[in-house]
């Protein structure tokens, strides 16, 4: 399969013959390149909220005052930008990995399930560590989410490589494992007894993510997404095994070509995209929940993936999309919570949102570099 | 003017079940003079966030409708001492302000059973559940079991768990797969996958369980009754109690026995509470039985192990 | 560098006279097409007679390939008109050229190599019926190609077929559309000297009926010999058009380039050192377990270069990756100065100085997608300079590519462009920046000058030669006969996997080895 | 395991696999043409919302039918328009799509009943024995005394074969999705084709949709499809996108959750999640038994621009 971000030589012009091309119409209207992307990517959420503005007049609200909410729900206090950019954290880091993998061609789909196991490795040391320091503690507990993600996202490359299953089904169907394997856990050993949830005790105050700012929730988990994020940034193209997974997602012939091993390709960076989702697990329950919850990855595997397209598998781009995804969901529950608009119209918003950024920047991503 | 309640639902009020009766209660509070507001398909990760905001902006009453909500009400709770915060299907409190309330899981799923194995005419009956492990799950199961077996302690009771409580096709066809082992009652706890399990008796003509009187519109034949939830009733008891700040930290677990609500009752129709084909001798044990359960005598006992899926 | 091919051009040309009073069957006016500032066409004006074959010549990116694409409807002009047959075809797609009675083959083939030849025959075809009739369109096929002489079986999946049978598809598949004019851009690259014959055979053929063909090529004896009338473009404008009889290679380069490119190729006396490469028994088998090599044995000394002469299929891609470490060796040895490295990877390979120039730059020795720059780097982007440890160093990888720019007259502001906006002869340089300018002990060589124009190609000839008078190795392997002939100091054919053993270029027998090559002798 | 118990099993597995049938067969139809069927999801859930409501509202299941095909096909127009004339990615417009369907459905079941929780209730289209054929031994009860819409499902996955192989649109179909220069070079219209196939791709998808609502259910519940639109994608790749392949993969995917939850009933040491599992651990182990690479359509998930 060829690069689904990158696409093939295609020529600039804009009049040829056969379907109309909105192309035209936009390089008309636009300018310059990088003013002209970042203009095209408001006017698509533009238009996305002037879309759904239609159901909630029908929902009988106004939509004035419902993106009031949701402006102000996402931006509207510190508490509120911290929340914001806790969701974020988890859809950047997924993203980071999925991205690496993306680059070189590897189509890995299974960052809810490695979430999991992220969180459930995590969680199990947090309530095992005993007396350890606390900094030791987390960063043990952090680690473990990091290893049982990878090695999750590494049985799909071991079967690829051995038995030829493509990583998107396998990757796919262990997700559906890796979220099982939790309530499994929470069920058995892990599990609180007598709580009326499937949940594991609370973790001693030891163990939890420190926040940055006392009195706010937000935790280090930003900080160490915006650092892996540069690290992924700095490893794709600042150093060899980087090279080598461009030059296998630019052509994997003219990577065996210049010696690169494909299986090696592989297994390194399902490793480092399991591991930075098993990461984002584990932050998720040191930072958020402060437990081991059923359903806590729910969805995050899905929305990585579309935050890691939307960047076009650009470590950097994944934070300015992250953060959309973060700051959409937010403000839009904010929305509901404020205005009473249904929820329904939150998937709506960010239905409509995703699919007008995504026809900007399929207008302007035709000369993407490997 | 009560003041301002809302109340918090893990997913849609559209699913003519578990947060469709919550909602009730929610138009309930709303009639006794609440000012309501409420958020659907909140997400785990989103609850605090739904919690801390609503109390912030000055909400008497946070009513988060799933036990899911307990974990993170406990985290906000001492944020805010002038909020009440009330979990259902909860089981347990914390600090002053955070409560949970549920109906007896066991009173009905005893009830059940016993009318199960009265109506089984193959000695096999079933029951389709999610969440295997849950208290509240295993304590109806645990009752439905120890119920039948009090009938017919030949009785094999056959339990099986579906990945999702929403999910009404994969209902069905585990209710099909207990009919076609020769099940003739099929009991359940479920959301909007209830559904499915009435589908699968209407289809082997065989009896089942509702969870609201809409249900035996599906299947008036083959609905035996519905454990109808008085989610209105528990959260305006509680909302009371709140108000005259007697609600404290506690865990009100409503039932036949309890005054204010007894949490649940059977309902075929808005009047009368069985199905009308079921014999009168039966109908007259069950109510029976009921009686003793109100009397506070008969107490049930379950553990986890009870709730175990297969025979 | 006569051929034969330009000797037999002689007796087959027609008078002058004859053509004139030849009916007109197109006639483009003032094509216009830009492509942001570049002008691919300005105002072309192009003329085709019935039973006529028009040769199109022009240097990479002089704008042949844009004319043909706007003349079948596949791009839309900026301006220009198009009268076919009398009717005017404007803003047509290529179902109203095909309708109208116009095949075109690309120069990148357009056929779905997943499907089988029938299938692709009647794709598209609405006279191959709503419901498929394999059988009766696969006895379709095996009519024409006897007519015309294009074997090709009609079962084969077209991804197991050469290039040369993908050619005699896409032309059958012309054919039975009908097709009144027929467009061949770069149609000989890759054929075998009796393939090419052939192709000049069907050509004829095909003009006896009144068909017309215009013919793009860089071969300007190919274009001499078959066709009737010539036009030139140099950069996008018609630079000049001359009957064929009036028409010689010198005045056809100058028309293109404005500038001599007949001035031959000179190389310094042979100085043979000892042998770089040894090949003893090389054997391998593809994993259907076909045989694609065997016993293959040779040398290859310092300051020499072996020419192996021979067409896609017969195993030259499989010898060249197996030398490469691409592909495993089944048995044998391979000795690159004296060690043996039939075990080796890539990269040992690469280190004990092995260099490959593959076929194909679509993406194997080259990645479109990536900048000159990395391109440049991509064999040896693990070692120092251009890594130090496990990171890159940016800078070495600016310098090197600043360097090569230079020292290959590359055509590009700067190394951070992405190789896919270069012409084919500008990409073609950055692999022989790369290969080349490693100074290697070996260069593996595979047709190099595929589909570049004669400044180009001799560029690269040029190069190779500079590297054989300064010591290395060169084995190099092309099915341009007239290229294995100047360039090779021993000559050797491989067919259906075998080597015949090489022979010094004074001594070999052209028409041998033309026939040898299609596995015929 | 006795003869009543696999009887009973195989026909569950193919009740199961219907609306996956129908979900598989549109994603390929898709994916054959060159466009990843990401958004199947969303559009099988459209087709069980518009059954739902087209029969509630009308009375009649026919025009449930219509209504679930117009529902498939109009978020399909989604996908088609973005990806073909904004060449939008592939993957990330169908995880919107899924994503904007769960919204839409929500919002307009509420709204068409003025803001209230709706209570729908439907008649099911019931088995329909075949008559002979339904008597005959094993295959009979297994095959014979199925739903309209399984019959459907296997019917169009047979046409489909047909129209694929035997057909010259199926040919340009499946050449869209191998090669779209080639296409449009032998004189059609990829960008069309593209449009179309992913067009009629939501139409069959939300078909497979009415056969969760119609068919089993008898209502619609929000987000009802619950991922099976993915397992529906799953079956395209394992039956290497041809419509017979899809069906089987369908069947064995219906066979391994009937099994699930009739392992359940053997009192197995282990929780029902470790069972559950079941299913998705048998798909893998059977795709790694299978052992061989997947050939994708070549051209799937390429943006194809004309010129
Ligand atoms: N799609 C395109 N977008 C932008 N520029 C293009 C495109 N296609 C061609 N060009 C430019 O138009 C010019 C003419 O290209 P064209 O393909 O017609 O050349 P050509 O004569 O066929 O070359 P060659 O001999 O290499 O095949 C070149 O400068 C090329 O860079
Ligand atoms: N989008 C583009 N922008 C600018 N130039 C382009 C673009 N696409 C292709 N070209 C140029 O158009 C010319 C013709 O393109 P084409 O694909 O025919 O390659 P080519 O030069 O003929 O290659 P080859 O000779 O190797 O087949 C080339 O010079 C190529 O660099
Ligand atoms: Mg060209
Ligand atoms: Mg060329």
């Amino acid at each position: 399969m060829k690069d689904p971000v990158a696409l093939g030589p295609i020529e600039l012009s804009a009049s040829e013959a056969g379907a109309p091309d909105a192309g035209a119409l936009f390089q008309r209207l636009g300018a310059h390149n990088g003013l002209r992307a970042t203009g095209r990517a408001v006017v698509a959420v533009l238009l996305a909220f002037a879309v759904t503005a239609i159901p909630i007049l029908i929902s009988g609200k106004s939509p004035i005052a419902a993106y009031w909410a949701l402006l102000h729900g996402a931006f509207g206090s510190f508490d509120h930008v911290a929340f914001a950019l806790n969701k974020s954290t988890p859809y950047i880091l997924t993203a980071v990995g999925v991205a690496l993998c993306f680059r070189a061609q590897i189509i890995n789909i299974g960052g809810e399930g490695q979430i999991a196991v992220g969180g459930l490795a995590a969680s199990w040391v947090a309530l095992n560590c005993g007396d350890l320091p606390s900094l030791l503690a987390i960063v043990l507990a952090l680690a473990a989410g990091a290893v049982a993600g990878a090695l999750w996202a590494g049985i799909a490359a071991v079967i690829r490589l051995t038995r030829g299953v493509h990583e998107v089904l396998s990757t796919l169907l262990l997700n559906f494992v890796g979220v099982l394997l939790v309530s499994e856990a929470l069920n058995g050993a892990m599990g609180e007894a007598g709580a009326g949830f499937p949940q594991s005790p609370m973790f001693d105050e030891a163990v939890r993510l420190p926040t940055l700012f006392s009195g706010y929730d937000l935790h280090v988990g930003l900080i160490i997404a915006l650092v892996v994020t540069g690290c992924a940034q700095f490893l794709l193209w600042r150093t060899r095994f980087g090279f080598q997974l461009r030059l296998l997602g630019g052509s994997r012939a003219a990577a065996a070509y210049a010696g690169v091993s494909f299986a090696g390709g592989v297994i390194g960076v399902m490793l480092l995209g399991g591991g930075l989702a098993g990461l984002a697990g584990g932050i998720e329950v040191l930072g958020v929940h402060y437990r081991l919850i059923e359903g806590f990855s729910l969805g995050f595997g899905f929305t990585g993936v579309a935050v890691a397209l939307l960047a076009a598998a650009n470590p950097l781009a994944v934070v300015p999309a992250g953060l959309f995804f973060g700051f959409l969901q937010a403000g839009a529950l904010a929305m509901q919570r404020e205005v009473g608009v249904p929820s329904s119209l939150v998937y709506v918003i960010q239905g409509f949102s995703i699919v007008f950024v995504l026809c900007a920047i399929g207008l302007d991503r035709r000369w993407q570099r490997v | 003017d009560e003041g301002k309640a809302a109340m918090l639902f893990p997913g849609s009020i559209n699913d003519q079940s578990w947060n469709a009766v919550g909602y009730q209660g929610l138009v309930k509070l709303k009639a006794a003079g609440w000012d309501t507001a409420y958020s659907e398909n909140v997400q785990s990760a989103d609850e605090v966030e739904a919690l801390r905001d609503y109390a912030k902006r000055g909400f008497d009453l946070v009513i988060g409708h799933t036990g899911r909500f307990l974990s993170a009400a406990e985290r906000v709770g001492g944020e805010f001492p002038k909020t009440t915060f009330i979990v259902g299907s909860g089981s347990g409190g914390a600090g002053k302000n955070v409560a949970s309330v549920d109906f007896d899981n066991t009173q009905f799923g005893y009830l059940m059973g016993v009318l199960a194995a009265k109506l089984s005419k193959t000695g096999k009956i079933g029951s389709v559940n999610g969440l295997e492990g849950l208290p509240n799950v295993y304590s109806q199961i645990g009752a439905y079991r120890q119920g039948a077996r009090s009938v017919n302690p030949k009785i094999e009771v056959k339990v099986i768990y579906i990945k999702d409580m929403e999910d009404a096709a994969a209902a069905k066809e585990a209710a099909l797969s207990l009919a076609d082992w020769g099940a003739d009652f099929i009991s359940g706890k479920l959301n909007a996958a209830q559904a499915g399990i009435i589908q699968a008796a209407k289809e082997r003509n065989i009896y089942c369980n509702g969870r609201s009187t809409d249900q035996t519109a599906i299947a008036p034949t083959n609905v035996a009754t519905n454990i109808v939830e008085k989610w209105d009733e528990m959260y305006a008891a509680a909302a009371v109690e709140a108000k005259a700040g007697k609600l404290g930290g506690k865990y009100e677990l409503y039932g036949l026995d309890t005054p204010g609500s007894t949490g649940a009752s059977l309902k075929y129709s808005p009047d009368s509470a069985f199905n009308p084909a079921i014999p009168p001798a039966i109908v007259a044990d069950v109510e029976a039985l009921e009686k003793t359960f109100a009397a506070g005598g008969l107490k049930i006992k379950v553990v986890k192990e009870d709730g175990h899926g297969g025979l | 560098m006569a051929t034969a091919a330009s000797d037999a051009a002689l007796d087959c040309k027609r008078p002058a006279l004859e053509e004139s009073v030849l009916p007109a069957l197109l006639e483009m006016r003032g094509i216009v097409k830009t492509y942001g500032a570049v002008c691919a066409n300005r105002s072309v004006d192009l003329d085709v007679r019935e039973g006529c074959v028009v040769g199109l010549l022009g240097e990479n990116g002089s704008g042949k390939s844009t004319l043909m694409k706007v003349l079948f409807g596949m791009i839309r002009p900026d301006s220009g008109r198009i009268l076919f047959q009398g009717r005017a075809l404007a803003g047509h797609s290529p179902r109203e050229a095909i309708a109208a009675g116009i095949g075109m083959i690309h120069q990148h083939f357009t056929l779905v190599e997943a499907m089988t030849v029938t299938e692709n025959v009647m794709l598209g075809w609405a006279a191959a019926g709503a419901v498929l009739k394999p059988a009766e369109i696969a006895a379709r096929i095996e009519a024409t190609s006897r007519t015309y002489g294009l074997a090709v079986d009609p079962h084969a999946i077209v991804a197991t077929l050469s290039f040369g049978l993908r050619q005699r598809v896409e032309i059958v598949k012309a054919i039975l559309r009908g097709a009144k004019l027929l467009i061949l851009d770069e149609p000989t690259s890759n054929l075998s000297p009796p393939e090419v014959a052939g192709l000049l055979g069907v050509i004829r053929r095909l003009r006896e009926e009144r068909h017309s063909v215009i013919f793009i090529s860089h071969k300007l004896a190919e274009v001499i010999e078959i066709c009737d009338e010539v036009v030139v473009l140099r950069d996008g404008a018609v630079s000049g058009r001359t009957p064929i009889a009036e028409a010689t290679r010198e005045g056809l380069a100058r028309m293109m380039v404005e500038r001599d490119l007949s001035a031959p190729v000179t190389r310094s006396a042979r100085a043979p050192g000892q042998a770089v490469l040894a090949v003893e028994g090389l054997t391998r088998r593809d994993a259907s377990g076909a045989t694609r090599l065997s016993e293959i044995g040779f040398t290859v000394q310092a300051g020499e270069i072996l020419a192996v002469a021979g067409v896609d299929g017969n195993g030259q891609a499989d010898l060249l990756d197996t030398l490469a470490g691409i592909l495993p060796a089944h048995s044998g040895r391979i000795l690159l100065d004296g060690r043996d490295i039939t075990r080796m990877s890539v990269r040992r390979r690469l280190a004990a100085g092995l260099a490959y120039i593959p076929i194909d730059r679509g993406g194997t020795s080259l990645v479109p997608g990536m900048t000159i720059a990395d391109n440049l780097a991509m064999r040896d982007f693990d070692r120092p300079p251009l890594a130090r440890g496990p990171l890159l160093d940016p800078g070495a990888m600016r310098a090197r590519a600043n360097e090569r720019i230079a020292a290959f007259d590359i055509r590009a502001p700067h190394g951070d462009v992405q190789a896919r906006t270069l012409s084919g002869g500008n990409q073609q340089k950055i692999v022989l920046a790369r290969e080349i300018g490693r100074k290697p002990r070996l260069l593996l060589a595979f047709q190099p000058t595929w589909g570049l124009d004669p400044g180009a190609a001799r560029f690269v000839i040029d190069q190779l030669l500079l590297l054989r008078d300064e010591g290395g190795a060169i084995l190099y392997v092309s099915a341009e006969l007239e290229e294995v002939l100047t360039l090779g100091d021993r000559i050797a054919v491989l067919s259906n996997g075998r080597l015949s053993s090489p022979e010094p270029r004074a001594e070999v027998d052209v028409t041998r080895i033309g026939l040898m090559m299609a596995g015929a002798a | 395991m006795d003869y009543a118990f696999l009887v009973a099993l195989l026909a569950a597995s193919v009740r199961i696999a219907a609306p996956l049938i129908l979900g598989a067969l549109g994603g390929l139809i898709s994916e054959r043409a060159g466009v990843f069927a990401v958004g199947i999801e969303g559009m099988m859930l459209a087709g069980a919302f518009g059954a739902a409501i087209g029969a509630f509202v009308s009375g009649s299941p026919a025009v449930g039918l219509l209504l679930a095909v117009v529902a498939g096909s109009l978020i399909a127009s989604i996908v088609a328009i973005a990806v073909t004339i904004f060449r939008a990615d592939q993957m990330v417009t169908g995880l919107a799509v899924n994503i904007l369907a769960f919204g839409l459905t929500s919002f307009l079941l509420r709204g068409l009943f003025g803001g209230r929780a709706p209570s729908i209730r439907l008649h099911i289209f019931g088995a329909i024995d075949i008559p002979f054929l339904s008597s005959l031994p094993f295959v009979g009860p297994i095959l014979f005394r199925q739903s309209a819409l399984t019959y459907a499902a296997v019917a169009i996955a047979l046409l489909l074969h047909l129209a694929l192989y035997r057909t010259r649109a199926g040919l340009t179909l499946r050449a869209t999705g191998e090669n779209p220069e080639a296409v449009f070079a032998a004189g059609n219209n990829p960008i069309r084709i593209r449009q179309l196939a992913v067009i009629a791709g939501g139409a069959i998808a939300g078909l497979g949709g009415a056969v969760l609502s119609l068919q089993d259910v008898g209502t619609f519940t929000d987000g009802m499809t619950n991922g099976r639109g993915f397992l529906a994608l799953a079956a395209v790749i394992v039956g290497r996108w041809t419509p017979l392949g899809a069906l089987a993969a369908c069947l064995v995917f219906g066979a391994a959750s009937a099994l699930e939850v009739r392992l359940q009933g053997f009192n197995l040491p282990v929780s029902s999640y470790a069972i559950q599992m079941a299913p998705y651990l048998l798909a893998l182990a059977v795709l790694a038994g299978l052992g061989r690479g997947t050939r994708m359509p070549q051209a799937i998930g390429q943006a194809y621009r004309v010129g």
